[in-house]
């Protein structure tokens, strides 16, 4: 399980984020974000999490990108950095606490890949189990998305539809709503 | 502490991703360089969940034939794969409102820095 | 008790809202009627369901067709059918009142405002009704980014309020996905009463502490709990006059909702104020913010930025007589958000008619209420005087209530607190009586049009709802204690 | 506003990427039941090759109006999804239950890979609309609009 890709794509991760959020000019800090979402979705290809990682590829880094450069675009590439000391020290003091509690909360979790940890058997044995008799679809990522949880898809796709309606509501020109 | 390092690199790189991202949305003065942090804070959590599918050498979770019993040891658990599909469209949509809420500003106050914009409020 | 209820309770808002922009692009008229016959019809079976709910007990609805923790179940109780009424109530009246503020706040934008407004509402009817915690996180992210957009929609400063209600939001539904994860860590399931069975075996372990700390902290920045609610004044006084009667009445209390029901029903009442102190904490934080918020709109100008002062200081209340622990403080509290509700909704509804007829946004320049608008400086006296608590309105006896559930639980703090606030909120209230109704009228005689019929009506129907919730305040009282107390208490 | 671009290299890229794009998306959507994909990856496919035309050759006139409508695409797809979901409900049974959608001689569980069908193409119609609406809305400049 801990083989040498799974910490060099760590690293990588890790790199390209530091490296998307301390460089200037945004633009390469957009770029440097779609590299960083690359290799997210390599890990979580590594993890097994096939259906996960192709969306990253697809939404995460295309279409967040794409989203990113067209604002770009239209306002200005370059950031003013400047130092504001005292809320960078509140802003540390309230993380270092923060990071603090999710390290005490991580000593319980089960440790990563046991396949006795409670998640893995509780509810996760029936769809593995059950999915293909009951559902015809090979693919239980799939299966779980559409049929046994797919109250979920509906309100996911809601909130993309929410999403383009408040688009449309705060950019669109005066003209051309009212038809 | 150390066995968390060592048994746990993906938690982690959670921890590092999740602090970075609220640390730059919080911080930082420039909208766009809140709405990488914003993204980075969101990929952190999918993170945390998908190191929670993980199990020891098995495969993706897509079983082809119902011959043999399914074991589920051998398999990913699928149900964390369908929270982070949702996760990551919630994400890519909060995105798109405040790029456009971004644009929406930048028209009317020609700058992304807010104390700026806080300035020309007054 | 299995029933197609709930399934019906999502889909007449969600299929309105989908259908709306659909329609809209043809026939721009059709909105309006599409949303307030969707609304009415909300009401009714909202109602119908909470009468079947009080004579047959919980109804449920499992969607997809599969058991509980395998799909998703959806469940109306008492406290749920409840909330679910006064949310599309409200939500019809807020309607009702915005209709002439759109056509001059939002001139280009009529579709838009009544899409996002019908999905806000589906949103925070499923968050009500669900009994599955991702699908909660679901619609809270719906419910979120309608409301972000309704408060930036004006342009200019909102969008900047708009903007770091987001940042602050999102921050909000980051922390609880990552609670609902360290849950799911520990057990291994969603749903909520699954959840409520398999706790007591894991309750010691640190990643459950952690994961309820997580919840508590998101949702605290979601409902604007006074260390976290840096985002609400802003947001709610700049927010476009049509919006914020809705906004401002139902969006922060459903955040309180899904805090209550994961601490009383899925923790449990013991759990959660002994082995995990965690309700003592809220109940100190709840006095603090009572007080604080009720201080800080004392010396606000801005009419909208005092309501909003007092939004804080009435949702720290409501986390003070949650915590109480005795069963007259939580039906207290209950009683007192339904009487709030209403009380916001009415006195941003009079703000928004006063901006909308002579321009008025100042507390001081309100008094041009009193010289051409009879309706509505009557609306506002008797909503002002239900926040202060005088008898005959709603606001007195959920205040009376929760001191009774404060004195029972001898905790003396919260009763301070509750009097102490009411005081404050006393002071800067008749402060406004004496600047609207005491002051010499202005000469200068400004030409101002009529009220249009749509307000004053929503207007007169909201300050009449205060006094029958008033005045039946038992009846109300009685049902909460028959159908929506936990186990536990 | 973002003028054609004028290197020729992108214009024959693009003319041949683009029906390239949309043949994957569909293999996506379609396979979704036996390999990774589904709804949300084949509708983000089609946004992207809708796009692609505007960046590399400009905006064309019938292109804008049918990206100003597109909104009312997604809206349809969504009511595709839900009408799905909606006809159990109507016949009693549970919201999205397909093992109850009433098309005869068929039992439940081929009942039910119909109707994850149904709604996976609902979703990449939904996603695919909005997607591109989304990009029509940040790419609008309203010339002195200053809301």
């Amino acid at each position: 399980m801990m083989l040498f890709d799974d910490y060099l794509l760590l690293t990588l991760v890790i790199v390209t984020a530091l490296g998307a959020v301390f460089v200037r000019d945004l633009f390469s800090g957009v770029l440097t974000l779609a590299a960083y979402s690359f290799f997210l979705a390599l890990l979580w290809a590594g993890l097994g999490a096939v259906d996960v990682a192709f969306t990253e590829a697809v939404v995460g880094a295309g279409l967040s990108t794409l989203f990113f450069l067209v604002a770009l675009f239209l306002t200005s590439h370059q950031e003013e950095v400047r130092k504001q000391f005292k809320v960078q020290m509140m802003a540390l003091g309230s993380l270092g606490i923060l990071g603090f509690l999710l390290l005490f909360g991580s000593v319980d979790l089960p440790v990563v890949g046991d396949p006795e940890s409670l998640p893995s058997k509780h509810v996760s044995s029936h769809y593995l189990k059950k999915s293909l008799e009951e559902t015809d679809t090979p693919n239980v990522v799939t299966a779980v998305l559409a049929d046994y949880r797919g109250f979920d898809t509906l309100g996911e796709t809601t909130v993309i539809f929410t999403a383009g309606i408040a688009c449309w509501m705060l950019l669109r020109r005066r003209d051309d709503s009212a038809t | 502490m150390a066995d968390i390092v060592l048994y746990r690199p993906h938690f982690v790189a959670f921890i590092i991703l999740f602090l970075l991202g609220i640390y730059i949305m919080v911080v930082s003065l420039n909208l766009v360089k809140k709405l990488i942090g914003m993204y980075l804070m969101q990929t952190s959590i999918i993170l945390f969940f998908i190191t929670l599918a993980v199990k020891k050498d098995s495969t993706i979770p897509i079983i082809l034939s119902s011959a043999t019993a399914v074991t589920p040891e051998a398999y990913a658990n699928p149900l964390p794969h369908v929270l982070m599909l949702t996760a990551i469209v919630v994400g890519v949509s909060t995105l798109g409102v405040s790029l456009a809420m971004v644009i929406a500003l930048y028209r009317q106050y020609n700058t992304l820095e807010e104390d700026q914009i806080l300035g020309k409020m007054k | 008790m299995t029933s197609s209820l709930p399934g019906f309770l999502f889909a007449i808002p969600f299929f309105a809202a989908v259908v709306i922009p659909v329609v809209g692009f043809t026939n721009q008229k059709f909105c309006r009627p599409i949303a307030l016959g969707t609304l009415v019809s909300l009401s009714i079976v909202s109602v119908m369901g909470l009468s079947e709910v009080v004579s047959h007990g919980p109804l449920s609805h499992e969607f997809g067709g599969w058991a509980p923790p395998i799909g998703i179940e959806w469940v109306v109780d008492g406290l749920s059918g409840l909330l679910m009424v006064a949310i599309s109530i409200v939500s019809l009246i807020s309607l009702v009142h915005a209709g002439p503020l759109v056509e001059k706040e939002l001139p280009g934008r009529v579709i838009p405002f009544y899409s996002l407004s019908l999905l806000l509402v589906a949103a925070l009817g499923g968050m009500v009704l669900t009994g599955d915690l991702f699908n909660l996180f679901v619609f809270l992210e719906i419910g979120s980014l309608a409301s972000y957009v309704l408060v930036g929609v004006a342009g200019g400063r909102s969008l900047h309020s708009a903007f770091c209600y987001l940042i602050l939001g999102t921050i909000g539904a980051s922390l609880y996905l990552l609670g609902v994860g360290y849950f799911y860590a520990e057990t291994g399931t969603l749903n909520m009463a699954d959840l409520a069975q398999r706790l007591p075996e894991v309750i010691d372990s640190r990643a459950v502490l952690t994961g309820l700390l997580f919840i508590v902290l998101g949702l605290a920045i979601k409902m604007g709990l006074f260390p976290l609610h840096g985002w609400l004044p802003d947001a709610y006084t700049y927010a476009p006059n049509s919006c914020t009667p809705l906004l401002a009445s139902v969006v922060t209390k459903v955040p309180l909702y899904a805090f209550v029901r994961i601490a009383f029903w899925v923790f449990g009442m013991t759990t959660v104020s002994t082995q995990i102190p965690i309700l003592v904490v809220l109940g100190w934080v709840g006095a603090v913010a009572a007080i604080a918020g009720a201080y800080l709109a004392i010396w606000q100008e801005s009419f909208k930025r005092m309501l909003a002062y007092s939004s804080v200081s009435s949702m720290g209340l409501f986390m003070l007589a949650f915590s109480l622990g005795t069963e007259t403080g939580f039906a207290g509290g209950l009683f007192y958000v339904l009487a709030d509700t209403l009380m916001k909704a009415t006195l941003f509804g009079v703000a928004g008619a006063a901006f909308y007829q002579c321009g008025a946004s100042t507390v001081t320049d309100l008094v041009r209420l009193r010289q051409n608008m009879p309706w509505v400086s009557a609306a506002l006296l008797i909503s002002a005087l239900s926040m202060v608590g005088i008898p005959p309105t709603a606001g007195f006896f959920g205040k009376w209530h929760l001191v009774v559930g404060a004195l029972e639980a001898e905790k003396y703090f919260a009763v301070a607190a509750i009097l102490v606030s009411s005081m404050l909120t006393a002071l800067y209230f008749f402060r406004m009586f004496q600047r609207v109704w005491a002051e010499p009228l202005p000469l200068v005689e400004a030409h101002v049009l009529e009220t249009p019929f749509p307000i004053k009506m929503s207007l007169g129907v909201l300050t009449f709802g205060l006094i029958a919730l008033g005045l039946g305040s038992d009846l109300v009282m009685g049902l909460i204690f028959e159908s929506a107390i936990p186990k536990g208490f | 506003m973002i003028r054609p671009h004028d290197s020729v290299i992108v214009h024959t890229l693009a003319r041949v990427f683009i029906p390239i794009i949309q043949l994957f998306a569909l293999y996506v959507l379609i396979h979704g039941h036996d390999s990774p994909g589904g709804g949300f990856q084949a509708g983000t496919l089609f946004a992207a090759s809708f796009i692609l035309p505007v960046i590399a050759f400009g905006i064309q006139g019938s292109l804008t109006v049918l990206e100003r409508r597109a909104i009312i695409l997604g809206g349809i797809g969504i009511l595709l999804f839900a009408g799905i979901g909606l006809i159990p409900l109507l016949l009693g049974e549970e919201f999205l239950n397909y093992g109850e959608l009433p098309i005869p001689g068929m039992e439940a569980s081929a009942r039910r890979h119909l109707g994850i069908l149904g709604i996976e193409i609902g979703v990449t119609i939904a996603v695919a609309a909005t997607a591109v609406s989304i990009y029509y809305s940040l790419r609008e400049r309203g010339e002195g609009e200053g809301n």
